[in-house]
C-alpha cells in the first residue's frame, strides 16, 4: 500500500476499530487510536509533501484499485498529490489531529465516547478521500461521505430531537446540492469521456477547448459547492449545524469540510478559466452570501450561530475570490480560516465548556480574568479575522479585496465595496462577541459562575497552537506558492497603483469596526440597547435571520408534502389508480349480479335459452354462409 | 320436392319438436322420451345423408348413437327414481335448486 | 295407374311412414298421460324403423327396432308403471315456457326448413349409387376395419353406464340403509 | 459433477427440500426450520461454486442443459447462466437462507407448508431466470404466483385477502397478455423459418414489422411493468407488502420484483427492438415519473413497510431508467441497482420484521429514539437507510450512480447530435430524485431512531445472534458492492454488450438478424 493510500485509509481504521471495539477496550484505547493514526497520518503527509519537493513538483500519483470497468471507460480509485493538494491535506490531517486532541478533554464525560472518535475518524477518511482523489468520482465519494459525517455528527446527541433534525437538514441542502454536483460530472463525463481531473484540466488548458459550455459545467458544480460550502441559497443548514459538539463544528462546519466547495472549484481552475458566466456567477453569490450572513451575525446572541454566521460570511469571501480568478487566493483563505476559526471554535467550546453548556452571549461576560488562556487565544483569533495586521486574517482578506477590486476577470469597484463593507461587518460583530463574552460585568446564573473553571491542559495546548498558527499563518505566501499550478489572474496596469492605497484601507477598515463594537457595547452596554430600540424592526429581522427557514418551508417543504399527501396519495393512488381498479371489480360483481338472475334454476329455461340461442345462430350462418 | 328433403325435414321436425317437448313438458319422464325422440331425428338425418351419399360411416354413428341412447336411459331412469325419492314428484318446477 | 302406384310405392310407403312419425311425434306433445306420450314414441319408433327398411338399411331398422323399441322404451315403460300416478305432474302438462318454447321450437323448424329448402333445391336427386344400401356384412367389416376404436369406445360407454346406474342404485340402498 | 449437471442440482435442490420437509412428522417445527436453513445452504453454496466457475469472457450461455421437453411443440428444458442472469440467480440464492433465518421465530403456524412454499417460490424464481426457453420460462413465471399467493394469504396480515387478490389479479392479467404475444411470437417464427422453437436465441431472430412489435411489445411490458412495478400499475405492492409476512416480503422485494425488469431487459426489448427505440422516451418518462412518484409517496407513509414499498417503487425505477438508456454504464448500472435493491429492501424488510415481532406495530409514530434502546439494531438500520439512500461506498450509490450516469450520458450524446431534449429532460430530472430518496428515508430514519425512546413494548431486547448474523451478510454484501463491484460486473458485461447491441441495433446485429429471418 503506497503512502496516500495509508494516509486516507489511517482513519478508516481508526472508525472502524473505535467503531467495532472501541467501547469495550476503554478510553484510553480509544483516544490513543483516535488521535494517533490522524497524527501518522499528517507525518505521512509532511514527509509526502516533502517528497513533493523533492521530485521537483511532480505530482504523486498512486492507484489503488479499479473500481470499476465499463466498456471502454475504467473508474480507479486513485490519489494525486500536488501542491493544492498538499496544502489542503495539511490542513485536514493537522488542524484534524489537533481538534481530535482537543475532544479529548472536550468529551472526557460522554457517554459514547468511542462513538464520537470513530465519526471523527470516519470523517477524516472521507474528508482525505475528497482532497486526494484523482478522479471526480473519488473527489464525490469523498464530498457525500464528510456529509454523511456531519449528518452523523450534528445529530450526535440523537435523543434531541431538534439536534437529529439539524443534522438532516444538513444532510437534504447537501444532496441537493449534490444533484448539481452529480448533473455537472455527468456533462463532463458525457463530454469528455473521463472523471479524471488531470485529464479533464488539461483537456480544458489544450486548444482547441472541448466541445462543451464550460460554464454549464462551472454552474453545475458551483450547485454542488453551495451545498457543501454553505453559500445562498442552500446555507441554512450550516447555523443550525451548530447542535453538534463544538469540536466538530470547529472541525468539519469551519475548517476543513465547508471548504471543500472552495477546494474543488480551485482543483478545475482550468474549467472555471474559461467559464466567464460562471465565474461570475460564483463571485456574485459568494458576494452576496458574504454580506448576507454577515448581517445576520450582527444580531445573534448564541456564540456558536455567531461564528457559524462568520464562517458563512468567510466562505462567501473565497468564492468572490474563486470568482475573479484568484484561485491561490481562495486557497489561502481557506488556509487561514481553518487557523483561526477552530480556533475560535475551539475558544467557544472552551467558554461553553467553562459555563457548564450556556451558550448564550447574553449571558456572559467578564470572562477574560477568569479563563485566560481561552480569552488570549480567543483575541489573537478575533484579531485575525477582523483582519488586523499583521495576524493571518490580514493578508488573505487583503489580497481578496485587492482582487476583488482589480482582478482583470471580474473584479470591479462594486465587488470591492460590498466586500469592504462585509469586513468592516465582520470585525464589528466579532468584536462585539468578544466584548459580551470576555469583558464588562458577569450576566452569568451564579450557580453557573460559581463554576467557571479554565479547561484542561490537552485543551488550552491547542488554542495556544491554534492561535500561535493564526497569528504567524499568514507570513507564509500560499498564493505565491499555488502560482505554478494555479497562475494569478492578470491585474491591468492602470490599477496597479492602487494596491498599497488599498490596504491601508483594508487596515482602516479592520480597526474600525473594533473601534465601533468598542463604543457600542463598550461599558453598560446601554448604547446597545438603545440601538436595538431604535432599529427595533430591523433587529427582528436580522435575528431571525431574514425569515428564510420560515420561507423555504413555506415554499418547499409543504407544498412538496402536500402535494405528496393530497395529490399522489390522496388523488392519484387511492381515487384515481385503485379507484379505477374498485370501480372495475365493482362492475364484474354487478355484471355477475346481473347475469347471476339468469340463472333461475329451472332446467326448462336452460333448455329454451339453449333453443332460442341455436336458432339465432343458425339465422346468423345462414346470412353470412 | 324430393324424397331426401322430405326426409330431412322430417329429421328437422322430429328433432324441433322433441325440444318443444323438452321445454314446455313438465314431467320428467316425458322430457326424458323427448330427448329420445330428439335421438331420433337425428339418426333420421344421419341415415338420409347416408343413404344419399351411399356411404356407411352415417350407419356407424347411427349404431354409436343408439349406444349411447341406451346408456343415457340407463342412468337418467334410476336417477329420476331417486330424485322422485326425494321429493315425491315428477314436476320438474321443483327441483330448480340450483339458483344463482 | 295402379301399375304406376305399384312401380312408386316403396315412395308412397315413405311419405305414408314419414306423416305418420310425424303426427305420433307431435301427440307426444300433446298427450297427458305419460305411458300414452310412450306409445306415441314407441310408434314414431317404428315408423322411422319403417322408413330405414325402405331405404334400405335394414340392419339399422332392426336395430331401431330391438334397441329402441325392445329395450330403452321398456325400461321407460317399467319407470312410468314404477311412478305414482297421483303426482300433480299429470295433471298439469305444460310448463311456464309453452308459448315461448313453442314459438321458438317452430322458429327452428322454419329456419332450418328454410336452409334445406335453399340449399338443396338445386341439388338433383344424386340418389343412391346403384342398389345404394350395403348389407351387414360391409357394415360389420367397416365397424372392425375402421371404426374398431369408436366400437370400443362404444363398450367403454356401456361399461361405464353399468357402473352408474349401480352407483345410483348403491346411493338409494345406503339411503335406506 | 459436471457444472451444467451442478446448475441443474441449483434449481431442484428446492424441490427436494419441499419433498423432504413433506417427508417430516407434523410438530416437529425446528427440525422443519434446520432442515430448510441446510438446504438453502447448500444450494447457496452449490450456487456459489458456479459463480465463481461462471467465465466472465466467454459470451452466451454456460452450464447449459437443453434437452426436449415437449418435442411437437419444439418446447426445450434449456436452462443456463449467462450475464443477464448470474448476478441475479446468486442474489436469489443469497436470500435464500436469510428468508429461512429470517423467519426462524416469526413463523408459529403450519410451519411444514411455510418452508415448502418458500422453497417452491426459490425453485420458480431461479427457473425463471435459468431458463433459456421462452415455454419453460412461462411456466416457471406462472408458477411463482401460487406460493406468493398462499404466504400472504396464509400468513399475511389482516387485509391480506384485499391484497392477495389485488396482487394476483394485477399479475395474472399481465401474464395472459404476455401469453397471447408468446404465442404470436412463436408463430410468427414458424412462418418465417418453418420451425416451432421457444428459445430465446431463436426468438431474437424473428423480425417483424414495427407496429405488430409495439403491440408484442405492449403485452409483454404490461406483464413486466405490473411485476416491476412501474407507476401507474403499483398500487398492488404497497399492499401486498403490508399484509405479507417478514418473509414474503423479503422475497417479493428482494427477487420478485427483479422479475420484471430482468424480463424487460432478457426479453421485452431485445425481442422488439425497433419499437423498444420508438418507446424509450415513454420508457424513461415513466420510470422518471416512478422514481419521483415513489419517493413522493413514501414522504408521507406512516407504516413502516409501505414506506420501504414505495421506495421500492422509485429505486426499481432507476433500473428501467438504466435499462432504457441502452448506455452500457446504464446497463451495468441497472444491473447492479437490481441486486442492491434486492440487499437493501431485503434487509429493511427483515429488520421491520424483527421489530415488529418484538412490539407487534408498523405505525411509525409508536416508535422513536429506537438508537438508545437497541443500538445494534440502530447500527444496521442506518447503514441499510444509507445504503437505500445511494450513499457511496454502499452498493445503492454504485447502481444509482452508473445508471443515471448512463442514461445522462446517452440522452446527452443524443442531444447533441440534433435529437429531442425530452430524455436529456428526463436523466436531469431523475437526478433530482437523489435528493427525494434522501429526503424520505432520512426523515424514516430520524423518526424512527432519534429523538426520546418511544417503544410500544418496553423493554425491548436487542437483536440476538441469528439475526446479527442474517444482517452483517446483507451489510457485508452491500458493502461489497459499494467499494469494489468491478468483479461483479465484469460478469455481467458481456450481456449488457450483447443487449446493447440487440436493442440499440448495432449494423452487425442487423445483418444477423437479416440472414435469420431469410434462412
Amino acid at each position: 500500500m503506497g503512502q496516500l493510500t495509508l494516509i486516507v485509509v489511517l482513519p478508516l481504521l481508526g472508525f472502524l476499530l473505535n467503531g467495532l471495539a472501541g467501547d469495550r477496550l476503554g478510553k484510553g484505547f480509544v483516544s490513543a487510536v483516535g488521535c494517533g493514526l490522524p497524527a501518522v497520518s499528517f507525518l505521512l503527509t509532511v514527509k509526502c509533501f516533502l517528497d513533493l519537493a523533492a521530485g521537483g513538483d511532480a505530482p504523486l500519483v498512486e492507484t489503488a484499485y479499479t473500481w470499476a470497468a465499463v466498456g471502454d471507460s475504467a473508474f480507479a480509485v486513485s490519489f494525486w498529490f500536488d501542491r493544492l493538494a498538499a496544502v489542503m491535506t495539511l490542513i485536514v490531517t493537522g488542524v484534524g489531529t489537533l481538534i481530535h486532541v482537543y475532544s479529548i478533554g472536550y468529551m472526557h464525560a460522554d457517554r459514547s465516547y468511542a462513538r464520537y472518535f470513530a465519526y471523527l475518524n470516519l470523517f477524516l477518511f472521507f474528508m482525505l478521500l475528497l482532497v486526494l482523489g484523482k478522479s471526480l468520482l473519488v473527489l464525490f465519494v469523498g464530498w457525500e461521505g464528510v456529509g454523511l459525517a456531519s449528518y452523523l455528527l450534528i445529530g450526535f446527541w440523537f435523543e434531541d430531537m431538534d439536534k437529529a433534525r439539524a443534522g438532516k437538514k444538513a444532510f437534504i441542502a447537501n444532496r441537493i446540492g449534490d444533484a448539481g454536483f452529480l448533473l455537472g460530472m455527468f456533462v463532463l463525463y458525457s463530454a469528455l469521456g473521463t472523471l479524471e481531473m488531470d485529464r479533464i484540466n488539461a483537456a480544458f488548458s489544450a486548444s482547441p477547448l472541448p466541445a462543451v459550455s464550460a460554464s454549464l459545467i462551472g454552474v453545475l458544480l458551483f450547485v454542488g459547492a453551495t451545498g457543501k460550502s454553505a453559500q445562498i441559497p442552500l446555507y441554512v443548514w450550516l447555523p443550525d449545524a451548530m447542535a453538534g459538539p463544538t469540536p466538530v463544528s470547529a472541525l468539519i462546519h469551519a475548517a476543513t469540510m465547508v471548504t471543500a466547495g472552495v477546494y474543488m472549484v480551485a482543483r478545475l481552475a482550468p474549467v472555471y478559466v474559461h467559464a466567464p458566466e460562471a465565474s461570475q456567477l460564483v463571485a456574485f453569490v459568494g458576494a452576496l452570501t458574504a454580506i448576507f450572513a454577515a448581517t445576520i451575525a450582527i444580531a445573534q446572541t448564541d456564540i456558536k450561530k455567531v461564528l457559524a454566521y462568520s464562517t458563512v460570511s468567510q466562505l462567501g469571501f473565497m468564492f468572490v475570490a474563486l470568482g475573479v480568478g484568484a484561485y491561490g487566493v481562495a486557497v489561502f483563505h481557506v488556509y487561514t480560516h481553518a487557523f483561526f476559526k477552530a480556533c475560535l471554535f475551539l475558544g467557544a467550546g472552551s467558554v461553553i465548556h467553562a459555563l457548564s453548556g450556556e451558550q448564550d452571549i447574553r449571558k456572559m461576560g467578564g470572562l477574560a480574568r477568569k479563563i485566560p488562556v481561552t480569552f488570549v487565544t480567543f483575541l489573537v483569533a478575533t484579531a485575525a479575522i477582523a483582519g488586523i495586521p499583521p495576524l493571518a486574517g490580514f493578508f488573505s482578506k487583503d489580497e481578496i479585496l485587492w482582487f476583488a477590486f482589480a482582478s482583470g476577470r471580474g473584479g470591479s469597484t462594486l465587488l470591492w465595496l460590498v466586500m469592504s463593507a462585509t469586513a468592516l461587518l465582520t470585525a464589528f460583530y466579532m468584536f462585539r462577541l468578544l466584548w459580551l463574552t470576555f469583558f464588562g460585568r458577569s450576566r452569568m446564573d451564579p450557580e453557573v459562575e460559581h463554576h467557571v473553571h479554565e479547561s484542561p491542559l490537552s485543551m488550552t495546548a491547542v488554542l495556544a497552537v491554534l492561535a500561535l498558527l493564526s497569528a504567524v499563518g499568514g507570513f507564509l505566501s500560499i498564493p505565491h506558492f499555488l502560482e505554478p499550478q494555479l497562475p494569478l489572474p492578470a491585474v491591468p496596469e492602470a490599477l496597479a497603483r492602487y494596491q498599497t492605497p488599498l490596504v491601508a484601507v483594508a487596515v482602516a477598515i479592520g480597526l474600525a469596526g473594533l473601534a465601533a463594537a468598542a463604543f457600542v457595547y463598550g461599558g453598560t452596554g446601554e448604547r446597545a440597547r438603545r440601538l436595538a430600540q431604535r432599529f427595533a424592526g430591523v433587529h427582528r429581522v436580522l435575528y431571525d435571520k431574514y425569515y428564510v427557514d420560515e420561507l423555504y418551508d413555506a415554499v418547499l417543504a409543504r407544498p412538496l408534502l402536500w402535494v405528496s399527501e393530497k395529490v399522489f396519495l390522496g388523488l392519484g393512488d387511492r381515487k384515481l389508480l385503485d379507484g379505477t381498479l374498485n370501480g372495475m371489480a365493482a362492475l364484474a360483481s354487478r355484471g355477475a349480479g346481473l347475469l347471476g338472475r339468469v340463472q333461475i334454476g329451472s332446467l326448462q329455461f336452460y333448455a329454451f335459452l339453449v333453443l332460442a340461442a341455436t336458432v339465432a345462430v343458425i339465422l346468423w350462418s345462414w346470412r353470412h354462409v | 320436392m324430393d324424397k331426401t328433403q322430405v326426409l330431412l325435414a322430417l329429421a328437422v321436425a322430429l328433432f324441433a319438436l322433441g325440444m318443444i317437448g323438452v321445454v314446455v313438458r313438465r314431467n320428467v319422464l316425458v322430457m326424458l322420451m323427448c330427448m329420445e325422440l330428439m335421438l331420433n331425428g337425428v339418426n333420421l338425418s344421419l341415415v338420409t345423408f347416408a343413404h344419399q351419399a351411399a356411404s356407411n360411416v352415417g350407419a356407424v354413428l347411427v349404431f354409436l348413437v343408439f349406444v349411447v341412447a341406451a346408456a343415457e336411459i340407463a342412468i337418467a331412469i334410476p336417477i329420476v327414481l331417486l330424485l322422485v325419492r326425494s321429493k315425491r314428484t315428477l314436476d320438474l318446477a321443483s327441483y330448480s335448486d340450483l339458483k344463482g | 295407374m295402379i301399375e304406376r302406384l305399384l312401380a312408386n310405392l316403396d315412395t308412397l310407403l315413405l311419405y305414408l311412414f314419414a306423416a305418420c312419425a310425424f303426427v305420433s311425434a307431435a301427440l307426444m306433445i300433446v298427450l297427458a298421460q305419460p305411458m300414452r306420450v310412450a306409445l306415441a314414441l314407441i310408434s314414431t319408433m317404428v315408423f322411422l324403423g319403417g322408413i330405414y327398411g325402405l331405404l334400405g338399411v335394414h340392419f339399422i331398422a332392426a336395430f331401431q327396432v330391438l334397441i329402441y323399441v325392445g329395450a330403452v322404451m321398456v325400461f321407460m315403460v317399467y319407470a312410468i308403471m314404477l311412478l305414482d300416478v297421483r303426482d300433480p305432474a299429470y295433471q298439469r302438462r305444460y310448463s311456464r315456457y309453452l308459448v315461448p318454447g313453442i314459438l321458438a321450437g317452430v322458429a327452428f323448424f322454419a329456419a332450418l326448413a328454410w336452409g334445406l329448402a335453399r340449399e338443396f333445391a338445386d341439388v338433383a336427386e344424386g340418389g343412391p349409387a346403384a342398389g345404394g344400401a350395403f348389407g351387414i356384412q360391409q357394415f360389420a367389416a367397416a365397424f372392425l376395419n375402421e371404426y374398431w376404436l369408436h366400437f370400443e369406445l362404444t363398450s367403454v360407454l356401456l361399461v361405464a353406464a353399468v357402473v352408474a346406474a349401480l352407483a345410483v342404485i348403491n346411493v338409494s340402498r345406503r339411503d335406506r340403509g | 459433477m459436471s457444472d451444467a449437471a451442478l446448475l441443474n442440482v441449483v434449481l431442484w435442490l428446492p424441490v427436494a427440500g419441499m419433498l423432504a420437509i413433506a417427508a417430516l412428522p407434523k410438530g416437529a417445527d425446528d427440525a422443519v426450520r434446520w432442515l430448510a436453513f441446510a438446504v438453502m445452504v447448500a444450494q447457496l453454496l452449490a450456487t456459489a461454486a458456479l459463480y465463481g466457475r461462471f467465465d466472465p469472457a466467454v459470451a452466451g450461455l454456460q452450464f447449459e442443459t437443453r434437452v426436449p421437453w415437449i418435442p411437437d411443440w419444439g418446447v426445450h428444458y434449456q436452462i443456463g447462466l449467462d450475464g443477464y442472469n448470474v448476478l441475479l440467480v446468486m442474489l436469489t440464492a443469497f436470500l435464500g437462507p436469510l428468508v429461512v433465518a429470517g423467519a426462524f421465530s416469526a413463523i408459529r403456524q403450519d410451519v411444514k407448508l411455510f418452508h415448502a412454499m418458500v422453497f417452491l417460490i426459490q425453485f420458480a424464481m431461479l427457473g425463471t431466470f435459468v431458463a433459456q426457453d421462452l415455454f419453460v420460462f412461462y411456466v416457471f413465471w406462472e408458477t411463482m404466483l401460487i406460493p406468493m399467493f398462499v404466504i400472504i394469504g396464509v400468513w399475511g396480515g389482516e387485509r391480506r385477502i384485499y391484497a392477495t387478490l389485488k396482487f394476483v389479479l394485477y399479475t395474472a392479467f399481465g401474464s395472459i397478455l404476455m401469453l397471447a404475444a408468446v404465442i404470436y411470437l412463436v408463430w410468427a417464427l414458424y412462418q418465417a423459418s418453418g420451425e416451432v422453437s421457444f428459445a430465446f436465441a431463436d426468438l431474437y431472430r424473428v423480425a417483424l414489422p414495427v407496429d405488430v412489435q409495439a403491440l408484442l411489445l405492449a403485452a409483454f411490458a404490461l406483464s413486466f411493468a405490473i411485476k416491476v412495478p412501474m407507476v401507474p400499475l403499483h398500487t398492488w405492492l404497497p399492499d401486498a407488502h403490508v399484509e405479507a409476512p417478514t418473509a414474503g416480503s423479503v422475497i417479493l422485494a428482494g427477487v420478485l420484483l427483479k422479475m420484471g425488469t430482468y424480463g424487460f431487459m432478457k426479453l421485452g426489448f431485445p425481442l422488439f427492438p425497433e419499437a423498444t427505440r420508438l418507446a424509450i422516451p415513454l420508457v424513461m418518462a415513466l420510470s422518471v415519473v416512478s422514481i419521483v412518484y415513489g419517493a413522493c409517496l413514501a414522504l408521507v407513509q406512516t407504516d413502516i413497510k409501505k414506506i420501504i414499498a414505495y421506495s421500492s417503487i422509485s429505486h426499481l425505477g432507476y433500473v428501467m431508467l438504466g435499462l432504457a438508456s441502452l448506455d452500457l454504464l446504464g446497463i451495468q448500472g441497472a444491473v447492479i441497482q437490481m441486486v442492491s435493491h434486492g440487499l437493501t429492501a431485503a434487509g429493511l424488510f427483515l429488520m421491520v420484521g424483527m421489530i415488529y415481532e418484538r412490539c407487534h406495530t408498523r405505525d411509525l409514530a409508536a416508535y422513536g429514539g429506537l438508537a438508545k434502546a437497541l443500538p445494534v439494531y440502530s447500527v444496521f438500520f442506518m447503514i441499510l437507510t444509507l445504503a437505500s439512500v445511494g450513499l457511496p461506498t454502499t452498493s445503492g450509490f454504485t447502481g444509482e450512480f452508473l445508471v443515471l450516469a448512463g442514461a445522462f450520458r446517452s440522452s446527452w450524446l443524443a442531444f447533441q447530435a440534433g435529437g429531442s431534449g425530452f430524455n436529456l429532460a428526463m436523466a436531469s430530472l431523475a437526478v433530482a430524485g437523489v435528493v427525494l430518496g434522501a429526503l424520505y428515508m432520512l426523515w424514516f430514519a430520524q423518526r424512527f431512531l432519534f429523538g426520546a425512546a418511544k417503544v410500544p413494548h418496553a423493554p425491548v431486547p436487542d437483536l440476538n445472534l441469528r439475526e446479527k448474523l442474517v444482517l452483517a451478510a446483507i451489510v457485508a454484501a452491500v458493502f461489497a458492492l459499494g467499494l469494489y463491484p468491478a468483479p461483479a460486473m465484469e460478469k455481467t458485461e458481456l450481456a449488457a454488450k450483447e443487449y446493447q447491441r440487440l436493442v440499440a441495433g448495432a449494423p452487425a446485429a442487423k445483418q444477423a438478424r437479416a440472414e435469420g429471418s431469410a434462412r
